[in-house]
């Protein structure tokens, strides 16, 4: 049964990557990174299962924190360099 | 699993936009970290998320940031480099045709050195985790020179950018986008003390599972960089002075440097720690829990620096710009 | 009886959580618009990760393996919702507004 | 024979992308990128080097016979620290230099060095 899922996994995460690569906009391939970040964590959840260590899941742990700071740094990133080509913000 | 890095590592090369190419590396770095934990190889799985997706695109981007995304030039003489680079993939494959298949358990490097630490670091050091065994007790010198090699890029990068003068508090960018972080702040606020008690958590548990004193300065830092990005830089330089960090930095060397210098004090040779304590292994455990202990603040400091030093540089040129 | 039971139920749950997950990751290509994608990538984050942990969690049984995988799935609640509030903040703030009265997406 | 090796092969595709990016790109951030992308290859080289089929991961645990070479988990461990100290001080040299010179392209580079 983990197998299935391990698969179905790995099948999703395809279809972020490939959104991420033929995104038109910045934000397709920030939100593809945001739902790949989210099933790499399920991913190892699953994997620690798999291997019966589940002393695993404090990496995944570190996977959502560090995929959520990741995100919100982009999309800081992201509002500031509008700020300076604009100069003022609306 | 191996196949999909592949295709990021060629879109990588293919891609123009430099933003899109730093988001590829975030994804790049998830990537290989999953790969490390498919092969067993959980310790460096750990950092590498850390590390790797982590502060690598955080401080891409805040490089980005300054010297703006587009990348202008075309190609240089694509084919001539592609030629050279076909030529040096080929001689490596031949190279590896003869190298023991992936994974097999009788190939030369397992059956040598390998068997002695697998059966005696238990007995010897009596900490599970193997991987923190020999990094912080049989090869504890070399970590030594690693953390010292992380605080001196800290010092480099401080040198070349930290211009000192803070951001302060009310500066026009910082008022600017104050209003529109609301759902955010509130969240952060939830999350931040989760995360920093996080690191602690994996500071202090280095010796039985995945974790240990590199990891949780790096997942420190980045709950702190995290309430910077939010909160502006002027509050979290005023939450977390530089002057401070700078402290921390080095009395983190000190106190990697200073356990060595008791052990030799007491008897044994530099960075023993069976001679800390009458009871050698209960020595062992406390020099290595110390040891951790080290490197965790100078590897969270010097992050912290780093960052500041970034943010600093962006602040100022964007007033001379 | 009980454990044939659990295993039922997170057998269930891994496959509503796998059905969910792979409809989300279709919605996530084939939708024309930006935020309907983030809707579609929104489905997969919540629902199909909470069912896919809550059958590893029945698989787990009591222990520290539960409550550890309980720590993530709050963590994931948590952060998922508030990562995509702040992408679709920034998108409509990046001037990728959708003007309301614009009924069919172009 | 051939399915084994084939990590092997992966890695030094990517070895070489890296490679190439760093030839071909001018812009000195792509190179960096390019750099990590060597790099990390290097690391995944070397711990699919100590895996153990049927091994588990290094950590002392009952029931567990065979375990995978720890030894090559502690150098990744210290290489990916000392990488990501290389690569904030290349970028601190970047900036330096795209204030110093107002570019960050290799060839305006080379012609600005030249003028002045």
């Amino acid at each position: 049964m983990l197998t299935v899922v391990v698969i179905a996994l790995l099948v999703v995460m395809v279809m972020a990557l490939s959104r991420a690569l033929l995104g038109p906009t910045i934000y397709d391939r920030i939100l593809a990174v945001n739902v790949f970040g989210t099933k790499t964590v399920l991913l190892i959840a699953v994997v620690g299962f798999l291997f019966g260590r589940p002393d695993f899941l404090d990496i995944a742990l570190v996977y959502a924190l560090i995929n959520f700071i990741s995100v919100i740094g982009v999309l800081r990133y992201f509002e500031y360099s509008n700020d300076r080509h604009q100069g003022d913000n609306p | 699993m191996l196949l999909l890095l592949a295709i990021t590592a060629l879109a990588i090369a293919w891609l123009r936009d430099l933003f899109a190419a730093v988001m590829l590396a975030g994804i790049y770095g998830l990537l290989s970290a999953s790969f490390f934990v498919s092969v067993d190889a959980v310790d460096v799985a750990f950092t590498e998320a850390a590390v790797g997706a982590g502060i690598f695109p955080l401080l891409m981007l805040a490089a980005l940031a300054l010297v703006g995304r587009n990348e202008q030039t075309a190609y240089r003489r694509p084919l001539i480099s592609l030629l050279l680079v076909s030529i040096t993939g080929a001689a490596l494959v031949l190279g590896t045709l003869d190298m023991p298949a992936f994974g097999s358990a009788d190939a030369p490097p397992h059956n040598h050195v390998a068997v002695r630490y697998i059966e005696e670091s238990p007995k010897e050091i009596g900490i599970p985790n193997m991987v923190t065994s020999v990094l912080a007790d049989y090869r504890s010198f070399d970590t030594l020179g690693e953390v010292v090699v992380v605080f001196t890029a800290a010092m480099g990068v401080l040198g070349l950018l930290f211009t000192g003068r803070a951001a302060s508090p009310g500066s026009a960018t910082e008022r600017a986008n104050m209003y529109d972080h609301r759902v955010l702040r509130v969240v952060s606020k939830m999350l931040i003390p989760l995360i920093l008690l996080f690191a602690l958590y994996v500071q202090f548990h280095g010796e039985y599972g995945p974790g240990g004193g590199f990891q949780a300065g790096v997942i420190f830092a980045a709950g702190i960089i995290l309430y910077a990005m939010l909160f502006g830089f002027g509050n979290a330089q005023r939450v977390v002075r530089p002057a401070l960090l700078q402290i921390l930095a080095a009395c983190g060397v000190l106190i990697y440097g200073s356990v060595g210098v008791v052990c030799l004090l007491s008897g044994g040779n530099f960075l023993d720690y069976s001679q800390l304590l009458p009871d050698p292994l209960v020595g062992r455990h406390v020099g290595i829990l110390v040891i951790e202990l080290g490197v965790g603040i100078t590897v969270a400091s010097a992050m912290i620096l780093i960052f500041y030093a970034f943010a600093s540089a962006t602040v100022n040129s964007e007033e001379v710009a | 009886m009980i454990a044939l039971l659990l295993e039922g139920v997170s057998v269930l749950c891994l496959g509503t959580g796998i059905f969910l997950l792979v409809s989300g990751g279709v919605g996530l290509l084939r939708f024309p618009e930006v935020f309907s994608r983030m809707h579609a990538a929104g489905v997969t984050e919540t629902l199909a990760a909470s069912l896919i942990l809550l059958g590893l969690m029945l698989l787990a049984g009591w222990g520290i393996v539960m409550f550890k995988l309980l720590l993530i799935l709050l963590f994931i609640l948590i952060t998922s919702p508030t990562a995509s509030h702040a992408l679709a903040k920034s998108a409509v703030h990046g001037g990728l507004g959708v003007d309301p009265d614009r009924n069919e997406t172009s | 024979m051939l399915p084994e090796l084939y990590n092997y092969w992966v890695v030094i595709l990517l070895m070489m992308t890296g490679f190439y990016i760093v030839i071909v790109q001018g812009n000195l951030i792509k190179k960096l990128i390019g750099l990590n992308l060597f790099q990390t290859s290097v690391f995944i080289f070397y711990i699919s080097l100590g895996k153990v089929s049927g091994g588990s991961a290094p950590i002392f645990a009952e029931g567990v016979s065979s375990y995978s070479n720890p030894l090559p988990h502690v150098l990744i461990l210290t290489a990916i620290v000392v990488g990501i100290a290389t690569t904030a001080l290349a970028l601190a040299l970047v900036i330096r230099i795209r204030n110093a010179y107002g570019t960050v392209e290799e060839e305006e580079l080379q012609q600005r060095d030249l003028e002045c």
